[in-house]
């Protein structure tokens, strides 16, 4: 690229610049506008990728680099582990508590951007330099040498500033323990006092068709058990109930030895079979 | 094209991310949205940097990621505190400040 | 030696005795009195000395001055504290310590059986001090003093019996009536001081030649309403009846000889001023004269033997006030008639608490009668003050009171005729209520009869300390007007002062006298028609309407209280409300809407992160305007 | 330069405070005779001020100046006139009476807990009203002195509000509402007085460009510094606004009768005799040498004012059935009397104003601090609870009546010469003033002798009948205030040759001459 007056860029340039530019608005939309907090997260990482693109397409290589490294690669990946932490399905409702936020909200980011518009186009931006001069030694050595002499303060106190970080969130997270741990024999005597359940909890149901720790168990009565299903899940409501189905084999097994004895009864069969199929699919669909 | 339009772009995308900060109430995904203006103001430094023809701009953004970085590392351990004291990321939640 | 210096140890020995015997504590209750009146009798010796001394001297050089220093020294503004003793100011210092001294003697008998006696000839000195200083003082600011002081000390006196409702009543009113007057002096002084730039007595009545007869008039004025507060002149006069209920001396002292006699001295002290200002001498005249009249017609009224002298005292102030308003031919005669009356005046008062005393403070004359013969001594000492205030042939009224009546038919025009007539009438209703008060008194069969607790009265002549006053203060009342009137050497002593003229009068004096004479004997065989030959009802026949009028002091109370009392009350209590509801109310309204306001406000702060968030944002996007704009222009 | 007099005598005070205020809560008396001695220190400082100072010399004496806010032009600015010293007199007299009058005021009740330190609290807080107080009487730099005039407002709220009267009619619930609403509307009036205030000092510094009032008030006679005359108006209705609400003037005044009666009776004085007298102090050595030409226009309004407050005050005082609430409204009468001695523009009325200042601190005092003995003694502030005292308590009765004709200037006690010099000042340039302004002594003695007629005298009513009369540390309060009113009502003359060189100036500034008698004038 060569430094003129007026500056503009390659064709190619600007057709990357609109599309990716789209993409990135649009991500950067459904970050703000998505219901769960995983999906807001991986908009935004999104975003954060062709945001690497443009600094690449500015010349600055060294920080599109380390923007996906970094952030995509780090910051992003931490975000995903604290939605975790704090349960993947906690959304919130996007209804509104506050009166009148939402609009007020809306009303200073429009007219904040259209402020910046104006602000951007008043400054006449015509003459771009280019980076040609400054990156003609390598861009990372042009950035290194500046860091290490004009920077140098700077960039010692951010390093102080990292470990500051580092010893900061530690402390913030790290839970003091008050008392001492229960051992397992005063646990034992404990659930015992109470009279809690005694014996192991029971296992989770497991069928010839799937087998899977969020399927309750079924009573005789074939009314499913929450206690089968691990803690997390039950909080999470994520516990599928097939209680159904197995009432619906048992009908099928009853079905086909009628079958056996007597002649055919077409209509219940075919509703048997109909049932099952539709059965089939919504389990596809919970698996997933 | 003009590479202001980098700048325009910027712009619109701290103005999301700033709505974005003023609607949510999951903590976290404030905190995404707060990311997303750092990361356009990183946009308008290096296009700045480009427009003046020097690196000082990209140094700049390079240290606003690494302040984003602690930032977030601080940031999300509050969350996560906060969270375990509250059950809930819900930034109205903490509403102490109220009369 | 140097006679001046004399001149303040006059008014110090009763103040330090004043001092002494208020803040002496009670170690001093057994010698108090006696100090006390040793005191007074101090300074009445002190005033025989300068007088003597004074009648050494050539009549120029008789006014004596001292000046002991300067009291507010403000820019342009000089009171000093300084006396004067000129022949006025002596014949009233020699009046004053005299009386005062015989009633300190006299009081010590009548307060025997007061515990509180060491304060009462505490307040007594007090009084004689003031009493002084409103004589001597040279300038009108310390005769104030000298002014409000002995109104302080009525005050005290009059209230002594404190636990008497009544009593400390009308101390209350006889403070706050004359204060009314004070003001009238006030305002004079401040005329005084805005026309001549002083308010000593020289310059001023010195200069009152050259000053335009309007500001003399309203000083004039102003002076009279002061001398109405003090004399108990109409309209002033209310208190003077009530002030009978301090004790006995007290109303003989202040109320009937001293005291009440300042206001014809500060008129005859003025006399400058009213020479000035004719209009202001004739309000003076009418108002003796009306109060001369009121007097007397309130005195033939009252049963209580006090409250009869007392419209009597009033009716006489009225003649002292009534010749001082004719000017240069009046001056010597009020002051005489003035220093004739404090001494009968005195006597009857004296007289009359000595009956008093020997009657367990029986006031009611009709449940006196025939006392007479149970206590001589009084009888006939109060029977020479009553010859001589009626102005029997002979006795001191005679003389001063011929003299006003003269001096008010000399001054001429229909004025005088008025004037002179209204006296007339005056003598033949002081003679018909004199003899009243001394018939049923001291003649007709005894009425008294055993009150609730059921012991009767027995009457007794009083003791010695209290006869010996009595008898001279009745000699006094005897022979001082023939002494002063002979060869008019009273006239000749004042001249210097007063600067008296003989009017023109349309009458010779024989004529006048004569119809004095006529007059006197009317009221005395109408008296003696009503109350001597009928024995007198002991409980007071419902009379006639003029006659209940009169009972109660012509229904000027009434209307006092009515008007003023009631009106004032009303007044107050609707500015207190005022005060609460109206000035107070905006300012707590205000309060409250604002406190309102806040209270709507404060819902803005509601506590949640992201509305502070949008405010700050707001405020952002606005600086950024703002700076924008700035850049703009 | 020479020892700073005028600091020491404001400084010793507040070193007092500090140090009584740290007397641990068990050694309640100590801290008592602690406040007792620094109050007496100051009041010795206080007469040398007013020995070394000399009448006839230069308008401000024993001056000191140092910089201190240098980029606003702030300084550290004190000097006192003869106005001044009498007032820092009067304020270092009467705080030793009002320390020993309230000597038990603070005594912490057995309900408190022992860490409840009320006593130090309260004498410290005096003491500290007493080091403001004395330094806005020398301060000669505006906003120094506004600074303090605001301060005061502090210690005074904690004193109405912390301390109220124990002798009160209604539940202690009441009563401490009663007394928090005095004390708020005590701050609030103030304060919304000095905002006023303050934005005429700003004013002042943008048009002037120093705070000094030396400078400014020179600049302003020889003419180099010119105002226009509205602002110049502007700036004097800001600060009269703020004197008229601390020296209470009618319809100003509201404040003054709650806090008053809700306090306790030394601080009541410590209130209308000490305090107050800042409002009207800085009336004249503020408005007068500042504006004098907006105070010549203003006069009219402000003569009428203080008329109203004259005659309004004592009718109020006649209508009261709460003896401190009486004296308050007294006092409103009585402030008048010193704003129409001000405004009158005369020689004598000012004089006559000065000297009423502490005057009326010397009677008020005498007459509030003995109803406070009598009401600490029956527990009730209602005048119909009383009757007959006189005969019980001969001596509180006699002090009391002494006060009362102290407050109704009976001639021979002090204020008895300044409300003479008052009205005749008045009277001299506004003749109609002076008539009606003379109505109020009338006024004066129905309220005085009816107040004593109704508590002291008649039948013994059986409440009082037990009561003791005064007590010696009483007598040692009420005494040498009776003797120096009757000791300034007799020669008072050291008193006004103090004050009328420093009148002279005044009346210099505002150019008014006293009118000349008709006879010279026609001479």
């Amino acid at each position: 690229m060569t430094a003129l007056a007026a500056y503009t860029t390659s064709t190619g340039e600007a057709f990357q610049f609109w599309v990716l530019g789209t993409v990135a608005v649009i991500g950067a939309l459904c970050t703000i506008l998505m219901k769960k907090a995983v999906h807001s997260a991986l908009c935004l990482a999104g975003t954060m990728i062709i945001l690497a693109v443009f600094y690449l397409a500015n010349g600055a290589y060294f920080l599109g680099i380390v923007q996906i490294v970094v952030y995509t690669g780090a910051i992003m990946m931490l975000f995903l582990f604290v939605v975790m932490l704090v349960g993947v399905t906690a959304a919130d409702s996007l209804k509104e508590t506050i009166k009148g936020q939402r609009w007020l909200a809306a009303a200073c980011g429009l007219g904040f951007a259209i402020l910046l518009f104006a602000g951007i186009g008043n400054a006449s931006l015509k003459d771009f330099n280019g980076l040609a001069k400054a990156n003609e030694g390598g861009n990372v050595e042009g950035l290194a040498s500046l860091i290490f002499t004009k920077y140098v303060f700077a960039f010692e106190i951010t390093g102080a500033l990292l470990i500051t970080a580092t010893v900061g969130a530690m402390v913030l997270t790290h839970r003091e323990r008050t008392e001492r741990a229960k051992t397992q024999r005063e646990r034992a005597e404990e659930r015992v006092r109470e009279g809690k359940h005694l014996p192991p909890l029971p296992a989770p149901g497991v069928y010839a068709r799937h087998n899977a720790v969020d399927i309750a168990g079924l009573l005789p009565d074939g009314t499913p058990s929450e206690l089968t299903v691990n803690k997390t899940l039950r909080e999470r409501g994520q516990i599928r109930d097939v209680s159904s189905e197995a009432l619906d084999d048992l009908r099928a097994l009853e079905q086909r030895s009628t079958d056996r004895l007597e002649r055919p009864d077409l209509r219940r069969t075919d509703t048997g079979r109909n049932g099952d199929g539709d059965r089939a699919e919504e389990t596809e669909e919970a698996s997933k | 094209m003009n590479p202001v339009n980098y700048l325009y772009l910027a712009a619109l995308l701290f103005a999301i991310g700033a709505t974005g900060v003023l609607i949510r109430r999951n903590a976290i995904v404030v905190f995404m949205c707060i990311e997303l203006m750092l990361n356009a103001c990183n946009l308008a430094f290096v296009a700045f940097s480009r427009l003046h023809g020097n690196l000082d701009g990209q140094i700049i953004a390079f240290f606003t990621m690494v302040v984003a970085a602690a930032e977030v590392v601080v940031g999300l351990a509050i969350i996560v505190s906060l969270f375990r004291s509250r059950h809930s990321a819900s930034v109205d939640d903490a509403s102490l400040m109220k009369l | 030696m140097n006679t001046e210096n004399l001149i303040a140890l006059l008014v110090a020995a009763p103040l330090l005795g004043a001092a002494v015997l208020l803040c002496g504590g009670r170690r001093l209750d057994r010698v108090g009195h006696w100090l006390g009146t040793l005191l007074a009798a101090v300074s009445f010796v002190i005033g025989l000395v300068l007088f003597t001394d004074m009648l050494g001297k050539g009549t120029e050089e008789r006014s004596l001055h001292q000046h002991l220093f300067s009291w507010i020294p403000v820019e342009g503004f000089q009171a000093d504290v300084a006396f004067q003793l000129d022949q006025l100011s002596m014949t009233f210092v020699l009046l004053i310590s005299g009386v005062g001294t015989l009633i300190h003697l006299y009081s010590i008998g009548y307060m025997e059986h007061d515990e509180r006696r060491r304060r009462f000839f505490g307040y007594l000195n007090l009084f004689l001090a003031a009493m002084l200083l409103l004589v001597l003082a040279d300038n009108y600011l310390l005769l104030y003093v000298g002014w409000e002081g002995v109104g302080l000390a009525s005050y005290l006196l009059i209230g002594f019996w404190q636990h008497k409702p009544s009593a400390a009543t009308a101390a209350k009113k006889a403070f706050l009536v004359n204060r009314v007057g004070d003001m009238g002096l006030s305002i004079a002084i401040m005329l005084m001081f805005t026309t001549f730039g002083t308010f000593a007595f020289k310059p001023v009545l010195e200069a009152t030649a050259e000053t335009s007869e309007g500001k003399l008039t309203a000083i004039g004025l102003m002076l009279l309403l002061a001398a109405c507060g003090k004399s108990a002149q109409v309209p002033l006069q209310s208190w003077l009846g009530d002030a009978m209920e301090g004790p006995t001396p007290v109303s003989a002292l202040i109320h009937a000889a001293t005291m009440v006699t300042a206001g014809v001295y500060l008129i005859v002290r003025s006399g400058a001023i009213f020479n000035g200002a004719p209009d202001a001498q004739l309000a003076v005249t009418v108002v003796g004269a009306v109060t001369l009249l009121f007097g007397a017609i309130v005195g033939c009224a009252k049963d209580d033997i006090k409250k009869a002298l007392a419209g009597s005292t009033m009716s006489q102030i009225g003649y002292m006030i009534l010749a001082a308003g004719l000017g240069p031919i009046g001056y010597v005669f009020a002051i005489m008639h003035l220093v004739t009356h404090g001494f009968f005046k005195a006597g009857l008062f004296l007289g009359a608490g000595s009956v008093m005393h020997g009657m367990n403070d029986e006031v009611d004359m009709r449940k006196y009668g025939g006392l007479r013969k149970y206590m001589p001594v009084t009888f006939v000492t109060f029977g020479l003050g009553y010859l001589a205030i009626i102005g029997f042939p002979g006795l001191s009224g005679f003389f001063s009171k011929d003299k006003i009546i003269e001096a008010a038919f000399a001054k001429g025009g229909t004025e005088g005729w008025i004037l002179g007539s209204v006296a007339l009438l005056g003598a033949a209703i002081t003679a018909y209520y004199m003899t009243r008060v001394m018939l049923l008194t001291f003649f007709g069969e005894k009425r008294w009869e055993p009150d609730a607790q059921g012991n009767a009265p027995h009457p007794h002549e009083s003791p010695k300390s209290m006869t010996i006053p009595m008898i001279l203060l009745a000699v006094g009342s005897v022979f001082a007007g023939g002494f002063f009137s002979i060869g008019d050497r009273f006239m000749h002593w004042l001249e210097p002062v007063t600067h008296h003229d003989h009017g023109d009068s349309p009458l010779s004096a024989a004529t006048v006298t004569g119809a004095t004479m006529v007059v006197l004997v009317i009221g005395v065989s109408l008296a003696w028609a009503q109350y001597g030959r009928r024995p007198v009802p002991s409980v007071a026949p419902r009379g006639s309407l003029v006659t209940r009028a009169a009972r109660r002091d012509l229904l000027q109370d009434d209307f006092n209280h009515v008007v003023l009392v009631r009106g004032g009350e009303h007044l107050t209590r609707s500015l207190v409300y005022v005060d609460h509801t109206l000035v107070d109310g905006v300012v707590n309204g205000t309060a409250a809407s604002v406190g309102g306001l806040s209270g709507r406000l404060r819902k803005l702060q509601n506590g949640y992160a992201r509305s502070y968030a949008v405010s700050m944002f707001g405020g952002a996007a606005v600086l950024i305007v703002a700076t924008l704009l700035m850049r703009a222009v | 330069m020479s020892f700073p007099l005028l600091t020491a005598t404001a400084a010793l005070p507040a070193v007092g405070a500090i140090a009584t205020a740290a007397v641990p809560a068990a050694r309640r008396t100590a801290a008592k005779w602690l406040a007792l001695f620094f109050s007496l220190a100051t009041l010795v400082l206080a007469v040398v001020v007013l020995v070394r100072f000399d009448p006839d010399g230069d308008r401000y004496q024993l001056t000191e100046s140092r910089a201190w806010i240098s980029d606003f032009g702030v300084r550290y600015e004190l000097g006192v006139d003869g106005i001044g010293v009498a007032l820092i007199a009067l304020t270092a007299l009467l705080i030793p009476f009002i320390i020993l009058a309230g000597w038990h005021d603070a005594d912490p009740l057995e309900t408190k807990s022992s860490r409840w330190r009320p006593t130090q609290g309260f004498f410290a807080l005096i003491l500290a009203v007493e080091a403001m107080v004395i330094i806005s009487f020398e301060a000669t730099d505006v906003f120094l002195f506004y600074i303090f005039f605001e301060a005061m407002l502090i210690p005074m709220y904690f004193l109405i509000g912390g301390f109220g009267d124990r002798a009160h009619a209604g539940s202690d619930e009441k009563a401490s509402a009663q007394r928090s609403y005095a004390a708020v509307k005590f701050l609030l009036y103030n304060l919304v007085g000095g905002l006023i205030m303050l934005a005429a000092v700003i004013g002042l510094y943008v048009v002037a460009g120093n705070f000094s009032l030396q400078e400014i008030a020179e600049a302003r006679a020889n003419g180099s510094l010119d105002m226009a005359t509205n602002t110049e108006r502007l700036l004097f209705l800001g600060f009269f606004f703020a004197f008229a609400v601390k020296a209470p003037l009618w319809p100003l005044h509201t404040w003054l009768p709650n806090a008053m009666g809700e306090a306790t009776a030394p601080v009541a004085v410590l209130i209308t005799a000490v305090v107050d007298k800042v409002g009207t102090f800085a009336m004249l050595r503020f408005c007068l040498q500042l504006f004098p030409e907006a105070s010549k226009w203003a006069t009219p309004v402000i003569l009428v004012l203080a008329l109203i407050s004259i005659i309004y005050g004592a009718l109020l005082a006649v209508g009261q059935r709460d003896i401190k609430r009486l004296v308050a409204y007294a006092s409103i009468s009585h402030f008048g009397f010193i704003i129409l001695g001000i405004f009158a523009m005369t020689s004598q009325g000012q004089s006559g104003a000065t000297l009423y200042m502490v005057n009326h601190g010397l009677s008020t005092a005498a007459l509030m601090l003995v109803a406070g003995f009598l009401i600490s003694r029956r527990g009730s502030r209602l005048i119909a609870d009383y009757g007959g005292v006189q005969k019980v308590a001969p001596v509180l009765a006699g002090t009391f009546l002494v006060g009362g004709l102290a407050t109704l200037s009976l001639p021979g006690l002090a204020p008895f010469v300044s409300e003479f010099l008052v009205l005749v000042g008045a009277f001299a340039r506004y003749p109609a003033v002076g008539i009606i302004a003379t109505l109020g002594i009338v006024l004066a003695a129905l309220y005085t002798l009816v107040l004593y007629q109704r508590t002291m005298t008649g039948p013994v009513k059986p409440e009082v009948s037990a009561m003791p009369d005064l007590r010696v540390r009483e007598l040692v309060v009420v005494a040498p205030l009776i003797a120096l009113l009757i000791g300034l009502g007799v020669y008072p003359k050291p008193l006004s040759e103090l004050v009328n060189p420093a009148v002279k100036h005044t009346m210099s500034d505002v150019q008014k001459k006293d009118p000349k008698p008709e006879v010279e004038a026609a001479k």
